[in-house]
């Protein structure tokens, strides 16, 4: 047995050499490996989908259940065409709309969480201001914000401003809340390393708690954008000359229910995109995390 | 050319066809607005209220007013100080609606019923009571559901979830539009004569827009002339500027047959009665005040309220009127009836 | 099944010499083909009954894999591993096991976790529960019985872990490394411990170490791994006289058997 | 030196034994204890609250706002008053209403996240069923539920029903997501732990899974009991005969914003009842993790 | 600032026996009043300048307490401590800390944790990166210079710590049971790497360990201490050649030391 043999045997990349039981646990029956085991599950999944799709077309078909109430499948998809085909300034179409959606989700979430944050730093920098205001910040978030929408709208028109503002509302607290405990979480050991070694307080900020908090403000920013597509959609429900919450009524209104699902289905893909970007981002900024660590968002 | 938006609060909420009777000129084609320098855009609001709220803010330059709820806002609130220039809906646009089936034959079975209105600050509600406090049921128990519009709405009465709805007739004709099947309940007899709705503006715009105002109110007026004479081409028309009014479901054919069915009678509201002896576009009267204030008395529980409002004449104008009217109307007639679309 | 296990039990002096774990070119593959990791090869030994063997070897060289094939948690392909005559398939009720960490439920308190075994075997919760405070005694957390595990320091978890695995009274103790979490002082009495249980009631003990005078000074035998694949390189057999204490540490066959398993472990051997 | 006084080193209560260096980092420098602190922060935080409030009232009289745009303090409490001061079945009153609401929060809210939970502890337990329905669980969370609010009152009408439906909607994707992830989560050390013991599938989840998972539920539910405040408001938005968010259209209606303002109040106090109990609730459940463990919810 | 510091500097010889560190009835009361915790009781020694001291003591006796107050983390009510003839108040560029658990950033490569001082205390990146380069190498890491924190085992960690704690080349290190993560063969070479780096530097080196054969092979002197409230014992010089190898350990002188220590930790004591 030679040095490099012993040497080969700790470098050789271990998933988490910390805890090698851990991998193995799970093994116990040794399943044999299928050729491409994810594909086969995802085919699988995909014949569901055809299915259950496929049986909601039959049972309205079959059932003869009124189309305002119970679109069939088709329905939304004709109308998920339709509103798809059409110039992005055409009235009728998604594009239009869901521009203007688009554009207030995406002012009101980084305007929102963006104040948020920054307020958030400030606060928690500051453990006297913390502890004063603390239980206002409590008390507040938990006032529903979607109560006040009409309030708001009233105030600020009917135009983009309102709906930013409500966004902004939603989306603030949660960034809030979570970068002021992610400030609290800060291991203080790593506040002691670099007072060790007498860095100053920007220093400190910079290299340690910054960038320790950075998880909880993920969190905070993924609850954020879940909640700024809600926002959007109330805030277009109460009062707006455009945007896809004021289609949906639009088409409530004409009894085209299957054109409301497919609305529905845009503001989701608007959802799912804004997710997944910012997934993207926490994965790159947050790279040095495991990757399970929790990727999870709910909307509402 | 410099042209003047001017917005106006669409207590709808949604576009719908019927506005070809404003909206029509708006067209190129027909150009009633823009060559008076303005333009309208409507701005889609969920209730009346909603409406007079933006009016005071300054989100829209005009809208509708509805007496029942105008004038007892006004008193509340001396600095909702707006003024009815233009009555746009001469003749009364309310309409009861039950399922067919249903035991409600007069306004007065309504009395402890369930009411669908469409939204809680709708005209419905205070239009409910009117009536009622007209036959003297002054403490009306009725419990007032909102229900929407179009398709909800019909799916409320239908699946009697409300016993009767109370609405303008633009909402109600929605609801048929979608389907369902509706009788009409005769509304009460004193308040079936009078006008249902005016336009209203700030006082301080009236002084300061008069050229604008009376540019709109004509455009309105011609464009009410024009669909009155020519259904079919104002909806065309109407559609071509709010394409997304224009129903996805079935043909435009169809589409346009149902709307020409419903609004073969309901045109006419929006034009003067035959019997009125003041035959100009817009013009109100001090009498018909008289009576909105008394009414809105009675559905308000506020015998003051006419103390409280002061001089009734400050309410309404008619001084744009004569300017308003000041155009060809049979040019117009006959430029509807030749109209290719 | 015995639960006054800390008395003595009959076994050791008659059942001695059986070769009682028999392990016949055992080989372990993770995962399929050429992407798999070959953790183990060819070990080919015996373990009698009642006997102290103690196993070292090079981080990631298949100790804890070897182990958990032991105690039935984990299959192996090529190979036969017998337990008493019988191929090793699945768990069994009359194996200890104490993990590398050590794995408490923090939901339950010291005591709760010890007596997990008996829950689970159906053991009489009276008795149990008795068995649960003498163990706690022996390793020295009287006190810390109605405490949660994160509220007691790495080395005393360890040692509820320990607890844990006896209560039961296994025929069989398999330890992954139970004295890691230990500071040097207590882990040598800990050692002394475990010699004293071991002495007392006849069980047959595997125990993983990293510290090679730990080895030496538990076990009967020593058994040497390679790294990855794992082999069995060597058995060294420990002649020291029962019960050893630390003084043993300055004989000079203790000095040999470090010496000699040391030298492999030369130089840049086993950083970890 | 006695045995007995080494022993005492060990047994004397400390925060965390493991980790001694982080209690004690902060303390430098030491600041001097006052009195009470925690109650001197709390006089400054209540003299805050009346010095905003009081500012609020005064800014609205001396500018002279219009009462329906920004009402004063005092309409707001006058507003509450009058509200509180009602029958249990005065229409006009907040007791009816939120009697409404609160019952159609705390069916929606059981009844969703009980599904939730369910078919959570179900389809991790299947593998197969979990990687299959995995990717629909993920596209169907990302729909904004409050947009088919209006579709479901077409579809359940205008009482209690439909506004328990949409807090389901609302209230299962949390559970059901948070609890898959939980049950992934499980370190395999606890399972192996009970297979070495020869446990049953069935104690396995008993005394492993379940517990393991259950800070992940409780995020969920948590995040669950914010959603149920909102779905209810929104789903009275759509359509409602009764409940607070009725009562906020028919004041908006009644330009009565110092009352909707009021009822906004009494929403907070019941978000705020229902996120204090799920916490009384979870810290008895989770009573062995420290007491910081995240204990944060955020509502829309 | 000296970069090039693996080389020997002329410290050694000459200041040798001057009083660098002094400590006079130093006490520290955690809290106040009577609720508090007196953690250090009167405590008073010296600290010679190059010299290499060990602290042993019982879990909780404040032996990190020191530490911190040594490297100016932490205040002190009562006494004096004196460094180089200044009373210690706040952080010193010239020290070095290492401290419990490793407390590397988890989001930096090993390279930029090392290189974290260089960074704070404003160091010509590229000397310092070749520096650490040479740390790396020292602490047996090459080739995990661009791994992140958690993709190594605890042992490394605590390694990259060290390498950390010496890249501004203090004159004074401060080590918190730097090894406990280690392995015992690990721990041994560790043990003598250091002795490497002090013998060659000259620096003044305070270490705790748990290990009292650690303690008495690496230290001129020994600080023993009892339990809470934690006090200086005994100061026991230990009088063995350098450099040390593990032949020591066989030294009578070595077992004497041990032995004496390990003493006074009689039977239960350092239980954790
Ligand atoms: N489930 C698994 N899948 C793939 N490889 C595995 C699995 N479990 C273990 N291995 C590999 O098998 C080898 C042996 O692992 P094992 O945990 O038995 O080592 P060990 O000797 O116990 O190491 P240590 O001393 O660090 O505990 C390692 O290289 C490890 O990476
Ligand atoms: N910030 C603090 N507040 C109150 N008590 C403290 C604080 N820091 C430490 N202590 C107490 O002071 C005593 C000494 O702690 P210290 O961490 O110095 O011990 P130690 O000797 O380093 O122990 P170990 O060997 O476990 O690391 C302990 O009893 C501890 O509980
Ligand atoms: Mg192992
Ligand atoms: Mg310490």
């Amino acid at each position: 047995m030679t040095t490099a043999t012993m040497m080969n045997a700790e470098s050789a990349p271990q998933p988490d050499i910390r805890k090698p039981s851990a991998a193995v646990s799970t093994a116990t029956p040794q399943r044999p490996r299928r050729a491409n085991p994810l594909a086969s599950t995802r085919v699988q999944s995909i014949l569901l989908l055809f299915t259950l799709l496929g049986s909601w077309e039959a049972a309205v078909r079959v059932f003869k259940l009124p189309r305002h109430l119970v679109p069939p499948v088709s329905d939304i998809a004709v109308a998920l065409w339709r509103g798809l085909a059409t110039g992005p300034m055409a009235k009728d179409g998604f594009w239009y709309h869901g521009g203007v959606t688009l554009a207030e989700i995406l002012l009101g979430f980084v305007i929102g969480s963006g104040i948020g944050l920054a307020i958030g730093i400030i606060v928690s920098q500051m453990p006297k201001v913390e502890a004063l205001v603390e239980p206002y910040v409590a008390a507040l978030q938990s006032v529903p914000k979607v109560a006040v929408a009409p309030i708001i709208v009233v105030w600020l028109g009917f135009g983009i401003s309102s709906k930013v503002v409500i966004i902004c509302l939603l989306t603030f607290f949660p960034v809030l809340v979570t970068s002021i405990a992610g400030f609290k979480a800060v291991d203080p050991d790593r506040i002691d390393l670099l007072r060790s070694l007498s860095a100053t307080p920007w220093q400190i900020f910079r290299k340690a708690k910054f960038p320790s908090a950075l998880p909880y403000v993920f969190a905070g920013l993924n609850m954020a954008a879940a909640f700024s597509v809600v926002g959007a959609v109330v805030g277009e429900f109460v009062g707006a000359q455009a945007g896809l919450g004021v289609l949906i009524l639009q088409m409530e209104a004409q009894a085209d229910t299957g054109g409301s699902f497919a609305v529905c289905v845009v503001l989701s893909v608007i959802g799912i995109a804004l997710t997944s970007m910012l997934r993207r981002v926490q994965r790159r900024v947050l790279h040095w995390m495991p990757a399970d660590a929790s990727q999870r968002t709910v909307n509402a | 050319q410099n042209v003047r938006i001017m917005r106006v609060a669409n207590t709808a909420a949604v576009n719908d066809p019927q506005q070809c009777f404003v909206t029509a000129g708006q067209s190129p084609r027909l150009n009633f607005y823009k060559s008076g320098g303005v333009d309208v855009e409507y701005v889609n609001m969920s209730s009346m209220t909603q409406a007079l709220q933006s009016l005071r803010a300054g989100h829209v330059e005009f809208g509708p007013a509805v007496p029942g709820i105008l004038l007892p806002a006004m008193a509340k609130d001396p600095s909702l100080d707006l003024v009815s220039v233009y009555k746009w809906l001469p003749r009364n646009a309310n309409t009861i609606v039950v399922k067919p089936g249903s035991p409600i034959k007069t306004a007065a079975d309504l009395a402890g019923k369930r009411i669908g209105v469409r939204s809680q600050g709708d005209a419905g509600v205070v239009i409910t009571k009117t009536m009622l406090a007209e036959l003297g049921l002054k403490d009306d128990k009725c419990e007032y559901i909102a229900i929407g519009d179009g398709a909800p709405a019909g799916a409320a009465i239908d699946n009697e979830r409300v016993d009767a709805m109370v609405a303008f007739d633009t909402a109600t004709a929605r609801i048929e539009l979608v389907g369902t099947k509706l009788r009409y309940v005769p509304l009460t007899p004193k308040f079936a004569q009078l006008g249902s709705g005016w336009m209203c503006v700030p006082r301080k715009m009236l002084k300061d827009e008069r050229k604008n105002l009376v540019a709109l109110f004509r455009g309105i007026a011609k464009s009410t002339i024009f669909s009155n004479a020519n259904l079919d081409a104002g909806i065309d028309l109407h559609w071509s500027v709010y394409p997304e009014s224009k129903p996805k479901g079935r043909t435009e054919e169809e589409a346009r047959k149902e709307l020409a069915f419903i609004l073969k009678d309901r045109k006419n509201s929006w034009m003067r009665r035959p019997d009125d002896p003041d035959q100009r576009m817009g013009a109100s009267s001090l009498a018909e005040w008289k009576a909105n204030i008394e009414m809105a008395a009675e559905s308000s529980k506020n015998p003051k309220l006419a103390e409280e409002l002061g001089d009734p004449n400050r309410l309404f104008s008619n001084e744009l009127i004569d300017e308003i009217n000041a155009f060809d109307k049979q040019a117009i007639v006959e430029m509807a009836k030749s109209f290719k679309g | 099944m015995n639960t006054t296990l800390l008395e003595p039990s009959p076994a050791r002096s008659a059942a001695g010499k059986s070769d009682y774990i028999r392990i016949e070119g055992l080989s372990k593959n993770f995962g399929a083909g050429n992407d798999g990791v070959l953790a183990l090869k060819q070990i080919d030994c015996t373990i009698q009954q009642g006997s102290f063997v103690t196993i070292v070897g090079p981080s990631g060289c298949g100790k804890s894999t070897l182990l958990r094939i032991l105690a039935g948690l984990l299959d192996y392909n090529v190979g036969n591993v017998m337990l008493d005559g019988q191929p090793i398939h699945g768990t069994r009720r009359d194996v200890g096991v104490v993990f590398q960490s050590s794995i408490l439920l923090p939901w339950r308190t010291i005591l709760d976790n010890v007596m997990l075994p008996a829950e689970v075997l159906g053991i009489d919760r009276k008795q149990a529960r008795e068995r649960a405070m003498q163990l706690l005694q022996m390793v020295r957390l009287e006190g810390f019985e109605h405490k949660l595990p994160r509220q007691l320091s790495g080395g005393m978890q360890q040692r509820a872990s320990i607890a844990r695995a006896l209560l039961h009274d296994p025929k069989i103790l398999l330890m992954d490394e139970p004295f890691g979490a230990l500071d040097a002082m207590t882990r040598e009495r800990m050692n002394i411990e475990l010699q004293r249980i071991w002495m007392e009631s006849g069980k047959t003990v595997v125990l993983i170490t990293h510290s090679i005078p730990e080895a030496v000074f538990l076990g009967d035998k020593v058994f040497v791994m390679s790294p990855r694949p794992g082999t069995l390189e060597r058995v060294l057999p420990i002649d020291l006289p029962r019960p050893r204490t630390m003084e043993v540490m300055s004989h000079p066959t203790f000095a040999a058997a470090t010496a000699s398993i040391r030298e492999r472990f030369s130089h840049a051997a086993s950083f970890d």
